[in-house]
């Protein structure tokens, strides 16, 4: 009977599943990683380390998406805001990164970031103080973004906030973080941003190592936190939260606090999102307020669309597959990659309304029946 | 489309037609002729060698006699329309018209001077320096004449530059001065340079009140400058403590000035908001499609007054007339084709026509971008819509702004009469609640949801040429307005017209009043944040849905 | 008046109507019942074509109609009272009722007294919106609704859900004098047999997406009412 | 509680070791032998009266029937009880202590009230066993669900309710897919796992055959004693199978209550409500 | 090799684009033409063009792209500072060459970046001295876009400005978000503070789209260049192209070159960029002179080191001299920046700029700015022995390193 569960239209993927993109991921990474470090530059298998960025780069985007996904695959609550959180667990990082810089700065003094120098900043802000701290750090980094969402999920949730209004308020929310970010007082450093770092917990990140490992700590990171969805989306809690997409009012007459299970499940989308812009900026380099357009979080939105909201694995390949394809885009016809791209989620959502993975998952069906596959579930 | 067609190709013929008329007109401007002396003369001759920095001190020894046969080429030289001939020294007034060709004109005879190519003509150049010089040597030879508008700027200009030199010719010109206003002007004119010059107490005591009901700045600045004098003896304290009085007077006048102007201003930009915001309560309010690619059609507005002033070039005063249907046409069409190719495949998937919309304004900026260039493009605005309606010397209404507030309140009420009066708006919400009863009913929901598509798009369009007026005409216009629009109809509430009004309106007042305080960042930012607590409080917006079957 | 030929339909893999065979007589009233999920009402959306039709063939007035849109149905005079209602909500009930409108032939602009005599609640809540109205309410508009199109045929989907007696009574006495005298063809889905008994004068028995017996209404026996009725 | 289940209990279910995660019974108090007090209740829109000074008391364990002329407000007196309107006046009281008033939605389902809606409402994109399980009377926090598998206990009691409802061939289906009729039963069967005190029903039998409402009605009437139940309904021969009490609103206050006949012959009732022939 | 790669790292979409793509047509142009003397060192010259979309951190991947994976020798590219910051790193790491044609607020020299654009002293500062001197200007206006480039101009400015004798409280500094479009209630304010009887201008470091409706407010509210000139450091001609100039008309612009700066090298200059973007009506700019000076400079300096190795490029760049086009020659200093002349242009109907003053010799271009307290001290030289972008001369230090 239990496996009668597994059966569920949102929870369609098998066990098989998880360990296989597990096992996917963990060996493309480690093939990757190795083809850089062991293998010589000249050798036709070896990878660069632009490629290793850039992958690292994808792998952080899969995990912002996963966290979208979370929440407006399962829950409903389409976010066009999720880039705040991403954004501040990457300002956090950037803060940390900064205080490494340390005396390095062009200015040379050890306290204060270069900006602050030039904008006659005597000492650093309190809000500053402690970033200095690794652990301490990586705390600011979960907690901000965490209690941002905890603070505005329940306002929002608690007050009924649903649908387009909640959407757009998470937009106005990451709008309004934006012109914060861009204001020169706020002591971030303004439209330029964090930049120039230097190197993480004492290694250089300009060196291959490191690169390398800060790649294959995202993907273990995105293994991490697609299992741990996988289980909560496939537990109880998971059904509930679906149930609440379907029908919220009908979840709460039969003794469902929704609200609760709402800003739990955004809190949770948002740590997720928070760790993947910490681990993005010192791959890429630099976190400026740009990361809090609204822009940039709709894109996102449109990641999962494409990769198929409602499946994890879904949101994963989209977020690889479109930004792989933005890379290429951006390279092979420069003048004319916003057609290309426009065009291509015009037509995904015309013709594969469920994305890629719904679409595949279709195939895959109609396959197993062809086959005579008939798997019967018997209770 | 027919139709469409049709009415396009009327609109240029008439455009045609006004063109020529138009040309004709230009050429029949007329230039005063006149009559010289030689001292002058020989001063005009240096003018055309003089390096800038000279030509300031001829215009001074030009304008000492006073002559009035020199206001043609005083008012050619700050037109920077002043051209001389090489060869000859032969000053002229040169005009390019629109078509390119140079019309050359004798500054003093008016004559035409024709087989001059462009090499052989030289400008004679002037700076802002030179300019303010020459508006006050105008100034002064206008005062007295008999064009009203022209003493009234003349006396207006005078009204910052009053001195021992000038005095007489104020005075003078009160004497003969029949229109009230500039007789207003004058008398401050003459009190400033009282207050400046007099030293008996009562005297200047008088002439302190009689300036205390003035907004003139310059009478503020002079009565400052009475107030704060250690040096002058004349100005003891009861001449200061006058002074003051006066000055708090005027400061009062000024706040409540301020305040309507903030007033104002807040409306004004709420009437941008709404402008912008419009078409999308119909779109999204109305059919539910979450259309990212609205600004784009606010963009596709914008560059359709553009091209329809490259129609006409000479006839952009009239141009925003035809910009207005042209830019609902263009919009509209585009707005159909949309709807038909995609959105048309989305029904009941609204979340989904977010997605697809924002990959439709990608396609849209980039094939602006393609075909406009990147660049911004100017559209003009026509005299009719610059300058500003003033009420008095520190307040005063921008005409553009003026008649944008009445346009978006005219397309508002046009709207609100379409989706409230006629069979297209009740079939519009029919088909948005219940697509399946509304087609049982008989009504042809593709037919219908094309047409409010296109009606939300078109009115998009619309709202293009009103901020063609008011900001950058570019690929990027649409996305400014997007996040914005999308704010406005959710704070006045989702399918609620006029929640979508009173939003916008009390949006840009809020921002309006919030700005001197906090500045145009935090203004914004507070604004933000307001809305997001607002809709806790309200979570359906301003005007919110109501009943069981909004649950 | 309207003939069902080896119609077969199906909701995405599941099939629902099994090459069904059915007629309906001019200006009866005819009577469709059978047990809950049989597929009447998949069957009366077919014919308002708001489902797609695998196969077969639906004749309105002998002509071919399975290829039409609802809205030409609509204008050729099909009217529909939906199962559950479907009111507009947020039009209010007299826009709920001028909707319609247009679909007549004698062009109306407003909505006929008619419609008042025969349900006069609606005339004291005109300028409520339809989604405030209680169940029974609503039912009352959605019927009045059909009626202004001036339909040739009117199908009711289960009409006295939720409606009070006296009520139940009237619409009985609104769809018998609609039917006797003037002459509109109704079709009927009724579970409540005292109901179907006063006003049909035909009955259909459905079962798993076929028709399985059609007859007189007074030959509906109980012996048939077990077989096909009952749990 | 037998005793051995409360060891096992104790040692072997994770998540009931602990005290605090188990869920918390609601104490109601029913010492005076009423379940429900309803008390003045006043309810309006834009003006318009729905509920009047109502007031209405229902005994524990006792099957109301509640009848009343379209648009008397009982669908509106069922909304407040479930705390889905505020109402303008009044008080709502759940046993001797439980005011209603002050509580949200989740709040009352959980002291136990349960409620079937006039137009069927399931979680449609998921399958009928699992709109089931939704409904099971458990702890409803966060972490539990999280962590929780269903016990035995629990899908029997699943399997039992589908057969009671008579949708058990049906279990794999979505519920959005099952005709009108089939999720009426559904959401009666949801209310059924529920297991609530007071069941609230409104229009059960709508659109359903003679037979089934036979079987609706001797379902209610098992479940009465136990459970309390209300029902709303328009169907006369039901209501006359099931009604011990009958109570009968009209414009938002009460008309007239007592035994089916004596509301039958009111005059009252008949002419606002019953028609002459009834 | 057999061909020289030239990389161009200009954003083609999104909001940059708008200047940017021009720069990128230039570079293009300048490559054509290159080639068509017959390449450099006898190699053709490959461009390599690729579209940073305005997104910051692409350009630092693009960077990396154009230096690892397509092994260009240069790069062209960049327009905000904030591009360059982020490209940068990858520069250094990877000892790449970047040519930067935009004039910015300095405080930064890079070993692997040559500035052709104007630092705040090639522009700001005699700015502000033609206003004081000439138009004796008394109170200021400090309008700026919330950014860097305005923060700092606005900062040397009024440290300057403070310096120069003007009180506190004749500044009045104003940021305003980018793009923004509403300017009624600041062009008031401008109003009002330029109403009190002192001659007033306004120095707009104003950025992008926000400038044209801020002068047609400015006009609209009847704020004439005679009353109030603004003088502003970003709008050029490609900017004016997109407006209605006609409102704008003796409004100031300070820049190292102006389209209507006679000279041939000039007049050849636009024949060929006309033509080249088959667009008679297409203007010049500052920055793309900037460009144009950079190319040069480079393709002088491949020839002199006899390599495009970036290296030997590098050491071959200093104290270079090709010609402007204003009719000069631009000198590449020790610290990486140009020695410019500066110009100051007032805005004419047709969107063109006459020239109404130039300094007499041209003005070295500073890193770091001396009226900034950080920054004093600091200079820039990338010669040996000292070597260093940001040495102090008091502690003869270079920090960072
Ligand atoms: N959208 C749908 N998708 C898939 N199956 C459906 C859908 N709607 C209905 N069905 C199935 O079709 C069958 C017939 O449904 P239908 O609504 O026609 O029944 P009905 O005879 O009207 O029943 P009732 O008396 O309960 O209204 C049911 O078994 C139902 O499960
Ligand atoms: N949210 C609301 N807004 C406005 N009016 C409402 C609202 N809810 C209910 N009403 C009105 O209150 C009255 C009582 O409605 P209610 O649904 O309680 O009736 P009911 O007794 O359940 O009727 P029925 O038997 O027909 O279902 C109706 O006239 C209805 O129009
Ligand atoms: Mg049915
Ligand atoms: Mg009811």
């Amino acid at each position: 009977m239990s496996s009668l569960l597994s059966k569920a239209a949102a929870f369609r993927f098998s066990e098989g599943g998880v360990a296989m993109f597990v096992g996917v991921l963990f060996v493309t990474t480690l093939l990757a990683a190795a083809a850089n470090l062991l293998l010589p530059p000249e050798s036709p298998l070896h990878v660069s380390t632009y490629t290793i960025t850039l992958l690292g780069k994808y792998l952080c985007y899969a995990l912002l998406a996963l966290a979208v996904d979370i929440v407006w695959g399962y829950c409903g609550i389409l976010s066009l805001g999720h880039c705040a959180f991403f954004a501040l667990g990457g300002y956090g990082m950037g803060m940390y990164l900064m205080r490494q810089i340390g005396d390095r700065g062009v200015y040379g003094n050890p306290e204060l970031p270069d900006f602050m120098v030039f904008l006659n900043w005597d000492s650093i802000p309190w809000y500053w103080q402690g970033m200095d701290q690794f652990w301490f750090a990586m705390i600011i980094v979960l907690a901000i973004p965490a209690i941002l969402a905890f603070v505005f999920g329940w306002l929002a949730f608690r007050s009924k906030v649903t649908g387009v209004y909640l959407s757009i308020m998470t937009q106005a929310l990451t709008y309004a973080l934006m012109l914060a970010f861009f204001r020169n007082e706020m002591g971030f450093g303004g439209n330029n941003g964090l930049t120039d770092f230097k190197d993480i917990l004492g290694f250089n990140l300009q060196s291959d190592r490191t690169r390398v490992s800060l790649f294959v700590i995202t993907a273990t990171l995105l293994a991490l936190a697609y299992v741990c969805s996988q289980f909560i989306m496939r537990s109880k809690l998971g059904r509930i939260v679906v149930a609440i997409r379907d029908s919220e009012s009908r979840s709460r007459f039969i003794g469902y606090k929704t609200e609760s299970y709402k800003v739990w499940l955004f809190v949770y989308s948002s740590l997720l999102a928070a760790a993947a812009g910490a681990l993005y900026v010192p791959q890429v380099g630099i976190i400026n307020p740009g990361e809090f357009s609204p822009l940039n979080s709709i894109e996102v939105v449109v990641w999962v669309a494409v990769g198929g909201r409602g499946t994890l694995y879904g949101a994963v390949i989209g977020a690889i597959l479109v930004n792989y394809a933005k890379t290429r885009f951006t390279a092979i016809m420069p003048e004319a990659w916003l057609f290309a791209l426009g065009a291509l989620f015009v037509w995904v959502t015309v013709f594969l309304p469920k994305g890629i993975a719904g679409f595949c998952e279709e195939k895959y069906a109609a396959f197993k029946q062809r086959k005579g596959f008939n798997q019967e579930v018997t209770s | 489309m027919r139709v469409s067609t049709f009415v396009f190709t009327f609109i240029l013929g008439i455009l045609v037609q006004f063109n020529i008329a138009n040309s004709a007109m230009a050429q029949s401007q007329q230039i005063f002729p006149s009559t010289i002396t030689s001292s002058e003369q020989g001063l005009l001759q240096q003018l055309t060698t003089a390096k800038l920095k000279q030509t300031s001190t001829l215009v001074e020894q030009l304008s000492g006699n006073d002559n009035i046969a020199l206001l043609p080429l005083y008012q050619t030289l700050l037109e920077g329309k002043l051209y001389y001939v090489k060869a000859t020294g032969q000053l002229l007034h040169s005009e390019k018209t629109s078509s390119g060709e140079r019309l050359n004109h004798d500054v003093f005879t008016a004559a035409a001077v024709t087989g001059l190519d462009k090499k052989s003509i030289k400008k004679i150049r002037v700076n802002n320096s030179l300019r303010k010089q020459l508006r006050t040597v105008i100034a002064k030879a206008t005062l007295l004449g008999s064009d009203v508008n022209l003493r009234l700027s003349a006396a207006t200009a005078i009204l910052n530059d009053v001195n021992n030199g000038n005095i007489a010719l104020i005075k003078q010109a009160k004497t003969s001065e029949t229109n009230s206003d500039i007789i207003d002007l004058l008398d401050v004119a003459i009190a400033i340079h009282t207050l400046d010059n007099e030293i008996d107490e009562t005297t200047l005591i008088a002439t302190i009140d009689s300036l205390s009901g003035s907004v003139q700045p310059a009478a503020r600045n002079q009565l400052v400058a009475v107030r704060d004098n250690q040096d002058k003896a004349q100005y003891n304290e009861a001449v200061q403590n006058a002074a003051a009085a006066a000055l708090q007077t005027i400061d009062k006048e000024i706040e409540f000035y301020a305040f309507i102007e903030k007033l104002f201003f807040g409306l004004s930009l709420g009437s941008v908001l709404l402008l912008a915001a419009i078409g999308l309560a119909i779109t999204f309010g109305v059919m539910g499609v979450i259309n990212m690619a609205h600004g784009e059609m606010i963009m596709l507005g914008a560059y359709t007054t553009y091209v329809i002033q490259l129609i006409m070039p000479n006839f952009i005063e009239y141009s925003l007339w035809f910009a207005v249907p042209a830019a609902f046409l263009v919009s509209a069409s585009v707005g159909v084709l949309i709807q038909k190719t995609v959105i048309r495949h989305l029904h009941g998937r609204p979340l989904e026509t977010l997605l697809a919309t924002f990959g439709i304004s990608l396609i849209l900026q980039q094939t602006v971008r393609t075909i406009f260039s990147p660049l911004n493009r100017q559209v003009v605005s026509p005299e009719w819509m610059s300058g500003s309606l003033a009420i008095n010397p520190v307040f005063s209404l921008t005409y553009n702004r003026l008649y944008i507030i009445a346009f978006a309140l005219l397309v508002f009420m046009a709207l609100l009469f379409i989706l409230k009066k006629t069979n297209l708006g009740l079939h519009v919400r029919a088909v948005s609640q219940n697509r399946d009863m509304a087609k049982s009913m008989g009504i042809k929901t593709e037919r219908v949801d094309a047409m409010t598509f296109g009606l939300g798009s078109g009115v998009a369009g619309v709202a293009g040429v009103a901020l063609s007026q008011l900001t950058n005409v570019g690929p990027n216009l649409g996305q400014s307005y997007i996040i914005d629009s999308f704010m406005v109809v959710v704070f006045g509430g989702v399918g609620n017209l006029l929640g979508t009004l009173i939003a916008a309106f009390s949006l840009g007042v809020t921002n309006k009043f919030l700005e001197p305080l906090t500045g145009a960042v935090l203004a914004n930012i507070l604004v933000l944040i307001f809305i997001i607590l607002f809709i806790q409080k309200r979570p359906k917006g301003l005007f919110p849905q109501k009943g069981r079957a909004a649950e | 008046m309207i003939t069902f030929n080896n119609i077969n339909q199906l909701y995405g893999g599941t099939q629902i109507l099994w090459d069904l065979n059915l007629h309906i007589k001019p200006g009866e009233c005819t009577c469709i019942m059978g047990r809950n999920g049989v597929g009447k009402t998949t069957l009366l959306k077919s014919l308002m074509g708001l489902l797609p039709i695998n196969s077969g063939e639906i004749l309105f007035e002998g002509q071919s109609i399975e290829n039409m849109d609802a809205e030409q149905r609509a204008y050729m005079g099909i009217g529909y009272v939906p199962q559950g209602r479907d009111i507009f909500p947020l039009l209010t009930v007299e826009e709920n009722l001028r909707i319609g409108l247009p679909c007549r032939k004698d062009k109306a602009k407003k909505v006929p007294e008619r419609i008042f005599e025969l349900f006069p609640v609606l005339k004291d809540m005109l300028h409520r919106r339809g989604g405030d109205l209680s169940g029974g309410q609503q039912q009352q508009l959605a019927i009045a609704r059909a009626l202004v199109i001036e339909p040739k045929v009117l199908i009711l989907d289960e009409p006295n859900e939720g409606i009070q007696p006296n009520i139940v009574k009237q619409i009985g006495d609104v769809i018998l004098k609609l039917n006797e005298e003037d002459g509109l063809t109704v079709i009927l889905i009724e579970q409540k047999l005292g109901f179907a008994r006063r006003v049909g004068k035909e009955f259909r028995l459905m079962e798993k997406g076929r028709i399985v017996a059609s007859d007189k209404m007074e030959n509906l026996t109980e012996e048939l009412i077990k077989q096909h009725l009952s749990v | 509680m037998k005793i051995s289940n409360l060891a096992h209990r104790e040692t072997w279910q994770r998540d009931q070791v602990w005290p605090y995660l188990q869920p918390k019974e609601p104490i109601i108090d029913i010492s005076k032998n009423m379940l429900l007090y309803v008390e003045d209740l006043s309810v309006s829109f834009d003006g318009f009266k729905a509920l009047n000074n109502l007031n209405l008391y229902i005994e524990a364990g006792e099957l109301r029937c509640l009848i009343g002329a379209n648009g008397a407000g009982k669908t509106t007196l069922m909304d407040v009880i479930t705390g889905k309107t505020t109402p303008d006046a009044g008080s709502v009281y759940f046993g001797q202590t439980h005011n209603l008033l002050d509580k949200s939605e989740p709040e009352i389902a959980q002291l136990g009230i349960g409620r079937k809606f006039q137009k069927p409402t399931v979680f449609e994109a998921q399958t009928v066993f699992q709109n089931l399980e939704l409904s099971l009377k458990t702890n409803k926090g966060i972490w539990y669900s999280l962590f929780t598998q269903l016990s035995k206990g629990e899908i029997g009691r699943i399997k039992e309710v589908l057969n009671t409802i008579g949708l058990y061939n049906a279990r794999n289906q979505l519920a959005g897919a099952l005709s009108h009729g089939q999720k009426q039963w559904l959401e009666i069967g949801m209310l059924l796992a529920s297991e609530p005190q007071l069941l609230l029903i409104d229009e059960p039998v709508a659109g359903m055959t003679a037979q089934e409402t036979e079987r609706t009605a001797e379902l209610l009437t098992s479940l009465a004693g136990d459970h309390t139940v209300v029902v709303v309904e328009h169907d006369m021969e039901f209501v006359r199978s099931i009604a011990r009490t009958v109570t009968v609103l009209h414009q938002g206050s009460v008309l007239a209550e007592g035994s089916m006949d004596q509301v039958q012959n009111n005059p009252d009732v008949i002419e606002v409500y019953l028609g002459e022939e009834a | 090799a057999d061909t020289i790669k030239v990389g161009v790292l200009h954003s083609l979409s999104g909001t940059m684009a708008i200047s940017e793509t021009t720069l990128k047509d230039t570079v293009l142009m300048m490559i054509e033409e290159q080639n068509k003397k017959g390449g450099l060192l006898g190699m053709q010259l490959e461009p390599v063009v690729v579209d940073p979309a305005s997104n910051w951190p692409l350009f630092a991947e693009k960077t990396r792209e154009l230096l690892t994976q397509e092994q260009v020798d240069v790069i062209f590219g960049c327009w905000t500072s904030v591009s360059r910051k982020s490209a940068l790193p990858v520069l250094e790491e990877l000892n790449g060459l970047m040519f930067y044609p935009v004039q910015y607020e300095g405080e930064e020299s890079s070993n692997n970046v040559f500035y052709t654009g104007a630092a705040p002293n090639q522009q700001a500062i005699p700015a502000v001295d033609y206003l004081m001197n000439d138009l004796e200007v008394q109170r200021w206006v400090l309008a700026g876009t919330d950014y860097v480039y305005p923060r700092t101009t606005n900062k040397i400015l009024e440290s300057y400005l403070i310096a120069k004798g003007v009180a506190p409280e004749d500044i009045m500094v104003n940021y305003t978000p980018f793009g923004h479009s509403d300017w009624q209630s600041i062009v008031a304010d401008v109003k009002k503070f330029g109403g009190a009887g002192k001659k007033t201008a306004v120095v707009s470091t104003i950025n992008g789209d926000a400038n044209v409706p801020f002068y047609k407010e400015l006009a609209n509210q009847g704020i004439s260049a005679e009353d109030i000139p603004v003088i502003a450091f970003s709008v050029g001609e490609e900017e004016l192209s997109g407006i209605d100039a006609k409102p704008l008309v003796g409004h100031l612009a300070a820049w190292n070159y102006f389209q209507s700066v006679e000279s041939d090298a000039n007049d050849e200059f636009i024949e060929q960029w006309k033509s080249f973007t088959k667009d008679p009506k297409r203007v010049t700019n500052d920055p793309m002179e900037a460009t144009y000076i950079g190319f040069n400079m480079w393709a002088k300096a491949v020839e002199k080191a006899g390599t495009a190795d970036v290296d030997a490029v590098k050491a071959a760049m200093i104290g270079m001299q090709t010609p402007n086009l204003t009719g000069g020659v631009a000198v590449m200093n020790k610290n990486h920046h140009l020695s410019k002349p500066v110009v100051i242009g007032e805005i004419q109907q047709d969107g063109q700029f006459e020239v109404v003053w130039e300094t007499e010799e041209l003005v070295v271009g500073d890193a770091w700015s001396n009226y900034l307290d950080g920054s004093k001290d600091l200079i820039s030289d990338w010669t040996a022995p000292i070597n260093c972008g940001n040495y102090n001369e008091k502690t003869k230090t270079c920090s960072g390193q």
